[in-house]
């Protein structure tokens, strides 16, 4: 008996320096971890939407069953300068696509990025991450251009052997530009 | 239903837990030997993956979830709290298999311990929160996981039975020529890629 | 008297090329008495003979000079008069060392020392029959020389029903059983009533295979007014291995000896037509076996035949008496070329099991350069036992005997079919060979643990 | 820093800490199977290699039976002295000195000594080719060179050399795999601090002896009388008493088979060591 | 002393290539030799602390519980580098994924923890720490930079410190795939065994048979009891 | 030494006969048998299937041979087995695939698949089909474009002229249904007598169903394949793809497509039926090749890649010691 508690002793004990010890460590590094996720989007969005200085959360959207992230930015901490997307496609040939789309307040398309986390094939669909694709998607009016692949009868360039992929952006790019559309009510200040 | 269908097909063939996400490589190749040990491995691998998904998903959502019963973000301390969980689990087991069924114990009993120490017990608990499963999920998930450990280290049993038995190059005898059979099953494993999206 | 057909199909089986043209029409000649013999004590199955006589003694023929030791063993008796100049050590054609006795002979001594012919055998007790048969020395002319006696006493709880006389003779090149079938039908008609008069049993199959028909008419005609006995003549296709025991057990009675069974175990008793002629000749006349047809053949024999000899001639010898060769021999085969056993050289003599003396020249040897087993199943398909040799000789490579024995390794007959089929051309009998004897020493190792415990 | 928070987490995992231990704890004394301690300790003590030398599936076997079995505790060879003072340590029996043995092959009848019989054609394994007519190598006792014994070595200290087993005595562990291999039964385990060895066994009188290899042992009886203490003969064989060492060097020199060999001292056995054959 | 019991692990005993311990994280992390680099500092770094804890405290644990309390410990340093990772490194914390919560698993630290830190002193087991470490980061870099070359044609640190760029427009990219993992650590480790074969082969002493992974040989299945 | 008096005598194990074929004998046959295959591939591919076979071949052969020494061994090609194993993966090859990464292959398939195992007879799977699928795996641009067959530049260029490259026909099938739209061309008799006689995209020796009988009914008649792995292996797809058909006209093709699109004759005739990676007992391989039917149509149904041939076959290879373990034939004297 004696034995057991002892046993159950020094395990508990051991157990309860190391919760003290976490919980320290946990406060020490929680902050850092929370503004990492919004570096993250920041990174992206300097990406995509450049000359701006600060970006607030998100507004959430539904449209057809799928949810985009706006977050708009600011230049001067109060002009409003555009919107950073974020939106994602399980179209892709491997799987989820996730990406960030720049939108200034004109509704003209200022970037596109793939976030990272892809699972297209290297060398095939992991070229939509290449420059030489996305920068088709750069500069055109949201609303008025045919965001499909040429395949399909759209304005963008598919990449060669990797259709699928290019269409699952593509396509999702167009799925964007319906949302912006059917909210764009929603999204106030301006546009 | 079908999701759940899907979900075993996935954890099975598609993203097989040991040839495609490299979990629990120590028992693969420590217990692929002889088609006996295999299958006791097997048993005991089912046992505890699902029984530690039931075990790890029940002390997250209760005690380290915020909406648990603490009702403080505690989930920091799951890696801690879960080995300590499963490994205490686990050995709880074997000590009353032990005693009350010595003959199962000798066939499957005698992997328990085996099994605390090994990425697939934790990865599929780790996994469990990290996809964010419920309940019925997670236990399902840990019982394909397992079927599909399984699976993998049967038929590399069969097929390390023959290369065991066949005249390698003296330097990749043992371990070495293991793994290479395991990159070419994994490799004809590629086959159900994306199978399921 | 029947003539039937086999009742089924061999389950695998080979084609090989048979080569008994060369001596199939020879009759059986009288060999001259060689200057010495070499009898070895170990002619038959179980224990070796203990030779009885000492050097420089003059023995009578048919003078027991060898004793049995113990109930699986029979006596050695001398083929002719002479003198005893040595008792040494020397390998049987199996290859084992065993004790020899060397006997000068005097051929112009006809001298002879028989037992009381029991002609009015029909008469006297079944157990007096037996002890002549295993006074005379008879063990079985067929294939491993198992003491007939034994095989003619099987325990009450296993009833025999069936006899079968086997004449299939399906070793190529040999035809020793085939001559002796159109020669001495008589005989082992005879033979064969003592044996369903010791056993009780009526029913009784001549197996012949169908390239024999000669054989077949002959054993017809001295069977056909056997009264008092059920005979059938069943003629075989010709297919290696019908002659093996249990495959033919199986296409003439459709039974299956268990697996570690023997024949008695499905009521049969299977005896080899030399075996049963020895049976008549002991009981009828008195004469112990002294002496065997041996096929001497091969390509470059120059006059091939069916040699009747003493036991203890050595090969040399019976070359000799043959001719000599054409050319110069490679491969020297004691016994058939499926199952027979290659000889280091001419010096090996005569058993009660040698049927055959095979000599091959160098193009006809086949040399094992053993490739890795490819697995084209050829060999699963030839195995009459229907085993995968393959696997069990992939065990017994790597050295995994359990596994070796749990894909019934000891099942094996030996009989070769696989290896003659293997285009990797690996040496899977020996492999059995090999691994046969360790493994049945281990499992009885482990018998006795078990038993001390 | 918010102390409640760090009393909560340390509560918490305190807690569940405390209740699979409590478990735990029940359930040792629940099922508590009695097992000897004493097994584990000695296995701690073995060098864990599970080679089998001492006879036991592996080192715990072995263990094993030492405690339940009483078994001896020098059986362990690759071990050594080390493990043998360590065992008796933990046992408390009686060690005595440890000598280490090396295996030895009696034989130099390689290709250029021996004469074939015949030619064999088969497996490539000394039971194998032993089983065929009792072997290709004339001499009926002599090593057949299709390296049986290299195959069980664990650690490759056999080397088949121009058709004759050699044993490097500085790398074997005296596991006595070997000797049992063998099935001409010519190898022994021998003092490492014996050199002086006769490296034959044939049995066959001097003449076929003679006929069958150049450096067989003809039975002369020369050795014997040149040394008693260490040379004896067994029929037609010399043999070495290995509990002398020898006194009259001559007996190389004067060994009219050549059968006489000092190992690993000049151009003999272990000076023969080249790259070891590969299966 | 020290110097032995540090180099040891670098080579004699190095836990990936001799010991064979602790695979999944070896196979799973080491599509490039960044994350390779970052998980054998991780590994070394929960090995360290815990191998220091564990030699400080080895004499007041009691015995039955002394392999739970070693995972105790051992976790919480695995914790401890995950949110520092999560906090200051977040995309190799992304890549690792759940491969660092797994390092609490790794044959490895509770091996050292276990069969060294348990018997020795602080010092020691630090310096023995370090050296499993760097051994296990050192096997770990040579498959990550070789897998990454071959793979994805580039060897890349930091994100964008390019050492090597292989030109070609087509690299092998089963390399960097679960296959090519198998694969290219079987070859490696047969390199290693020709590798120590030669040296023993030269240095006239017993050839070291090729690892082996058994379970008889791991010491770890029997805690607690 | 005198010369023995005696002539010295070879002494081996019984049995001394021997039926006389070799390893030797039957890769030559199934290099007889790949004849018509060879034909029909230069035919179509012109150029470009000499070059990947000689490529392939020479490959093979030569990282054998290099093989075989480094490990110290006799060199043991003159078996001829690297021989069927580089024409087999010339065959798995698309037509502009680059030298290199047919060389690649040829390293993949005889020194990772093959020789580290030990060699021929040892590898547990298709050497040939790891090759393939390695690369297919590794470059899967160069190994998913094709040129078309007959195409002009076929024995002008060393390299193709015009860049255009299309997908296989099973690839463009499965692109359409994945994305729902309609199959992008009429599959009719014509249609498939086209497809018959190997006229159509696809690697280069696998085009053409009708040289592949062929050669196989040499084999079948020499005896080195047995019906039963072909057999199963093609009646299980036809009865997978009539059911799919039945269930479901618009998504599936007919069971013709499925026949003589992609690998699936080369596939069931001549690398399923592989010796060494396939079951020994005919009842293990009718398992063998109903898994590999299931397993291809599973894979082309659903799978990622268009085709499951190659999967499929690799996929049983891996299972064929269990199934060897499972059907034991039923021994003589054995209570059944
Ligand atoms: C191994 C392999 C990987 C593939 N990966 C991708 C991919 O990442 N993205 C993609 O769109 N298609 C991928 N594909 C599909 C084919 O390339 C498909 O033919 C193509 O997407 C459609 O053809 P097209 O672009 O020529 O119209 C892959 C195919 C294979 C065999
Ligand atoms: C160990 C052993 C014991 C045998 N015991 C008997 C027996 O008790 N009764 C019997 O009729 N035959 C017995 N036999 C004989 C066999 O049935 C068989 O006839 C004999 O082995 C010769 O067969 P073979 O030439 O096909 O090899 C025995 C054989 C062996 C090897
Ligand atoms: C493969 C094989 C083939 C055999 N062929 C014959 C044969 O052709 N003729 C024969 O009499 N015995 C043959 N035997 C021996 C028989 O199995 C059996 O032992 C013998 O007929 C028993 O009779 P015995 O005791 O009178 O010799 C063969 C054995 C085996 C294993
Ligand atoms: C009928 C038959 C089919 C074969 N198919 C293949 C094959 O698909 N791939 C291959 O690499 N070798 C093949 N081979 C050659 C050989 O069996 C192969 O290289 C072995 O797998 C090597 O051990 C074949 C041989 C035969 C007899
Ligand atoms: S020798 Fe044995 S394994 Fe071979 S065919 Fe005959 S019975 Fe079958
Ligand atoms: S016949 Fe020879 S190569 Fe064919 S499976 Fe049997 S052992 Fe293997
Ligand atoms: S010593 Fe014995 S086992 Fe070794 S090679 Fe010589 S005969 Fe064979
Ligand atoms: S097997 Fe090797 S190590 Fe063992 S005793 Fe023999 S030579 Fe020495
Ligand atoms: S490292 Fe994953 S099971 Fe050992």
């Amino acid at each position: 008996m004696k034995d057991s508690l002892k046993l159950i002793g020094s395990l508990t004990a051991i157990c309860i320096v190391s919760g003290a010890l976490l919980a320290f460590v946990y406060d020490a590094t929680a902050a850092r971890i929370e503004a990492v996720a919004q570096m993250r989007i920041a990174a992206a969005a300097a990406q995509v939407l450049p000359a701006h200085d600060r970006i607030d959360d998100a507004i959430e959207l539904e449209h057809n069953n799928r949810r985009y992230f706006f977050s708009p930015a600011y230049r001067n901490e109060k002009d409003l300068v555009g919107y950073a997307i974020q939106f994602s496609t399980s179209a892709g040939y491997g799987g989820e696509i996730r990406m960030m789309l720049g939108l200034d307040i004109d509704g003209m398309t200022t970037g596109l990025v793939i976030l990272p986390g892809h699972t297209e094939t290297p060398g095939l669909g992991a070229k939509i991450t290449e420059e030489s694709f996305l920068e088709a998607f750069r500069d055109r009016p949201i609303t008025d251009t045919n965001w499909r692949v040429k395949k399909d009868g759209g304005d963008m360039d598919e990449i060669t052997a990797a259709t699928i992929s290019s269409r699952a952006v593509a396509d999702a790019v167009m799925q964007v530009a319906e949302a912006f559309e059917a909210h764009r009510s929603t999204l106030r200040e301006g546009i | 239903m079908t999701g759940y269908i899907l979900l075993i097909i996935s954890a099975v063939l598609v993203n097989n837990f040991v040839l495609t996400r490299f979990l629990g490589i120590c028992p693969f190749l420590g217990v692929s030997r002889k088609m006996g040990t295999a299958l006791g491995m097997c048993g005991a691998v089912l046992f505890v993956l699902t029984s530690a998904s039931a075990v790890t998903w029940l002390v997250y959502h209760f005690f380290l979830h915020p909406d648990g019963l603490i009702g403080a973000d505690l989930t920091y301390l799951q890696t801690i709290a879960f080995i300590l969980v499963i490994a205490s689990f686990v050995q709880l087991v074997e000590l009353a298999l032990k005693k009350t069924m010595p003959r199962l114990h000798a066939s499957l009993g005698i992997f328990l311990p085996l099994i605390t120490t090994n990425c697939a017990v934790m990865g599929v608990a780790v996994l469990n929160v990290q996809l964010e499963y419920s309940f019925s999920k997670a236990v399902v998930f840990g019982f394909a996981a397992a079927i599909g450990f399984s699976l993998a280290l049967i038929i590399f049993t069969g097929l390390r039975e023959k290369i065991d038995l066949a005249h390698p190059p003296r330097a990749f005898q043992g371990v070495a020529i293991a793994l290479v059979t395991a990159g070419l099953l994994s490799l004809a494993f590629m086959g159900f890629a994306n199978m399921v999206n | 008297m029947r003539v039937t057909r086999a009742l089924r199909k061999l389950r695998g089986s080979i084609h090989p090329q048979y080569f008994k043209g060369l001596t199939s029409d020879c009759p059986i000649t009288e060999m001259p008495i060689p200057q010495k013999l070499y009898l070895s004590m170990s002619q038959h199955l179980g224990a070796p003979a203990k030779p009885i006589v000492a050097k420089g003694d003059v023995v009578t023929r048919g003078q027991c000079i060898a004793e049995a030791t113990g109930y699986i063993s029979v006596p050695i008796h001398a083929p002719v008069c002479g003198k005893i100049v040595d008792i040494d050590s020397a390998a049987t054609p199996a290859g084992t060392m065993a004790p020899r006795v060397v006997l000068e002979t005097d051929p112009d001594n006809t001298e002879s020392t028989t037992m009381s012919p029991l002609s009015d055998w029909q008469d006297r007790p079944q157990e007096e029959l037996i002890t002549r048969i295993s006074e005379a020395g008879v063990a079985g002319m067929g294939g491993a020389g198992f003491p007939t006696h034994v095989k003619l006493s099987p325990p009450s709880d296993k009833p025999i029903d069936t006899i079968i006389i086997n004449g299939a003779e399906c070793e190529p090149y040999l035809t020793a059983d085939h001559r002796l079938m159109i020669e001495h039908s008589k005989g082992i008609a005879d033979g064969i009533r003592m044996m369903c008069y010791i056993l009780n049993v009526k029913s009784v199959f001549v197996a012949i295979e169908e390239n024999k028909p000669e054989a077949i008419q002959a054993m017809q005609d001295a069977l056909a007014n056997a009264e008092k006995i059920d005979a059938t003549v069943c003629i075989l296709p010709t297919e290696y291995p019908q002659g093996a025991e249990k495959q033919q057990i199986a296409v003439t009675t459709g039974r299956e000896v268990p697996s570690g069974g023997l024949p008695m175990d499905v009521g049969c008793v299977v005896e080899n037509v030399g075996t049963v002629l020895a049976i008549a000749e002991a009981i009828e006349k008195g004469i112990p076996l002294t002496q065997r047809v041996t096929t001497v053949t091969g390509h470059i024999v120059k006059s091939p035949q069916n040699v009747l000899a003493p036991l203890g001639t050595t090969y040399a010898d019976l070359v000799s008496f043959c001719g000599g060769l054409t050319a110069e021999a490679a491969k020297v085969i004691s016994g058939g070329p499926m199952m027979g056993m290659a000889q280091p050289n001419l010096d090996v003599a005569t058993t009660k099991t040698t049927s055959g003396l095979v000599l091959l020249e160098q193009s006809r040897v086949h040399i094992y350069r053993a490739l890795p087993c490819i697995g084209c199943g050829r060999c699963l398909e030839a195995c009459p036992m229907n085993l995968v040799p393959a696997a069990i000789s992939y065990a017994v490579e790597g050295g995994d005997y359990d596994r070796a024995e749990s894909l019934n390794i000891l099942d094996c007959i030996e009989c070769g079919c696989c290896a003659f089929v293997c285009p990797s051309s690996r040496p899977l009998v020996q492999h059995f060979k090999l691994a046969k004897p360790k493994i049945i020493l281990k499992s009885r190792q482990a018998a006795d643990a078990k038993g001390a415990k | 820093m918010d102390i409640s928070t760090i009393i909560l987490t340390a509560g918490v995992i305190g807690g569940i800490a405390a209740i699979c231990a409590s478990a735990l704890a029940v359930a040792a004394h629940c099922f508590a199977v009695e097992e000897n301690p004493k097994i584990g300790e000695l296995e701690k003590r073995l060098p864990g290699i599970n080679c089998g030398a001492c006879g036991y599936a592996g080192c715990s076997d072995y263990a094993k039976a030492i405690v339940t079995e009483d078994e001896a505790i020098d059986r362990c060879a690759p071990g050594g002295s080390d493990v043998l003072e360590a065992l008796g340590e933990a046992t408390g029996a009686a060690v005595d000195a440890f000598e280490k043995t090396v295996a030895l092959v009696h034989c130099a009848g390689d290709v250029d000594n021996a004469r074939h019989r015949h030619s064999y054609n088969g497996i490539m394994d000394c039971h194998a080719a032993h089983q065929l007519a009792g072997g290709d190598m004339t001499c009926s006792y002599g090593c057949l060179g299709y390296g049986s014994c290299a195959h069980v070595c664990p650690v490759d200290a056999i080397e088949i050399k121009n058709n004759l087993a050699i044993v490097h005595p500085d790398l074997c562990i005296g596991c006595k795999a070997c000797v049992t291999s063998c099935p001409r039964n010519i190898i022994s385990m021998v003092p490492a601090s014996q050199k002086i060895h006769v490296l034959c066994s044939s049995k066959d009188k001097g003449p076929i002896a003679k006929k069958a290899c150049k450096v067989a042992c003809i039975g002369c009886r020369i050795c014997a009388k040149l040394d008693e203490s260490a040379f004896s003969m067994d029929g037609f064989l010399a043999k070495r008493n290995y509990s002398n060492q020898v006194s009259n060097p001559a007996v190389i020199e004067k060994c009219p088979g050549k059968c006489i060999v000092a190992v690993g001292v000049d151009n003999t056995q272990a000076d023969q060591k080249g790259e070891p054959s590969c299966a | 002393m020290f110097w032995k019991t540090f180099t040891k692990g670098l080579w004699r005993e190095n836990p990936v290539l001799k010991l064979v311990l602790g695979m999944c994280p070896v196979l799973a992390v080491t599509t490039s030799l960044e994350n390779a680099l970052g998980m054998g500092m991780a590994s070394t770094f929960v090995l360290v602390c815990s191998n220091t804890v564990i030699s400080t405290i080895r004499n007041i644990i009691p015995e039955k519980v002394r392999i739970p309390c070693f995972i105790v410990v051992i976790a919480t340093f695995v914790t401890i580098v995950d949110l520092v990772m999560a906090a200051f490194v977040p995309d190799l914390h992304d890549a690792l994924g759940i491969f660092i919560p797994l390092i609490v698993v790794n044959c490895i630290i509770l091996g050292r923890a276990e069969a060294f830190a348990s018997r020795h002193p602080t010092m020691l087991s630090i310096v023995d720490g370090l050296g499993m470490g760097a051994g296990f980061t050192l096997a770990l870099a040579a498959l990550g930079a070789s897998r990454e070359i071959i793979g994805s044609g580039t060897l890349t640190l930091w994100n964008e410190l390019t050492l090597l760029q292989i030109p070609t427009e087509s690299p092998v990219i089963l390399l960097i795939l679960a296959p090519g993992g198998f694969i290219m650590l079987g070859l490696l480790l047969a390199g290693m065994n020709h590798f120590s074969a030669w040296q023993a082969r030269r240095a006239g002493k017993a050839i070291p048979l090729p690892a082996t992974m058994d379970c008889r040989t791991c010491t770890l299945c029997k805690w607690g009891s | 030494m005198t010369e023995a008096a005696n002539p010295i005598y070879t002494v081996s194990s019984a049995p001394h006969a021997h039926s006389g074929d070799t390893v030797r004998r039957i890769m030559l046959d199934v290099i007889i048998a790949l004849i018509p295959a060879m034909i029909a591939a230069t035919y179509f591919f012109g150029w470009h299937a000499i070059r990947l076979m000689l490529v392939c071949v020479i490959g093979c052969v030569v990282t054998e041979a290099a093989c075989r020494k480094m490990m110290g061994r006799n060199l043991a090609i003159d078996d001829l087995s690297a021989v069927v194993t580089g024409i087999l993966l010339a065959f798995n090859l698309p037509p502009s695939l680059p030298t290199w990464q047919a060389l690649f292959g040829c390293i993949v398939a005889i020194a990772i698949a093959k020789q580290v195992f030990g060699g021929i007879g040892y590898n547990p799977f298709n050497p040939a089909l790891i090759a393939r699928v390695a690369l297919l795996v590794s470059f899967p641009a160069a190994m998913t474009r094709w040129h078309s067959p007959l195409n002009t530049a076929r024995w002008t260029s060393l390299g193709w002229i015009d860049g255009a490259t299309t997908a296989t026909p099973l690839d463009m099938v499965k692109t359409a249904i994945t994305s729902g739209d309609p199959i992008p061309f009429s599959w009719d008799g014509s249609m498939a007598m086209r497809f018959f006689v190997g006229n159509m995209d696809g690697c280069i020796g696998e085009v053409s169903a009708l040289a592949l009988l062929l050669g196989a009914a040499y084999l079948l008649w020499r005896r080195c394949i047995s019906w039963h792995i072909p057999g199963s292996y093609l009646a299980t797809v036809v009865l997978f793809a009539g059911i799919l058909r039945v269930l479901n006209p618009d998504a599936n093709m007919p069971v013709s497509f499925h026949l003589l699109a992609g690998g699936l004759m080369l596939g069931a005739l001549y690398m399923a039926t592989d010796m060494t990676t396939s079951p020994l007992s005919k009842k293990g391989q009718l398992f063998y090749g109903v898994g590999c039917g299931l397993l291809t149509m599973v894979i082309r149904r659903w799978g990622a890649y268009p085709e499951g041939v190659s999967f499929a076959i690799l996929l049983m290879n891996a299972v064929t010691p269990l199934i060897n373990q499972f059907t034991q034939p039923g021994i003589y004297g054995h209570k059944k």
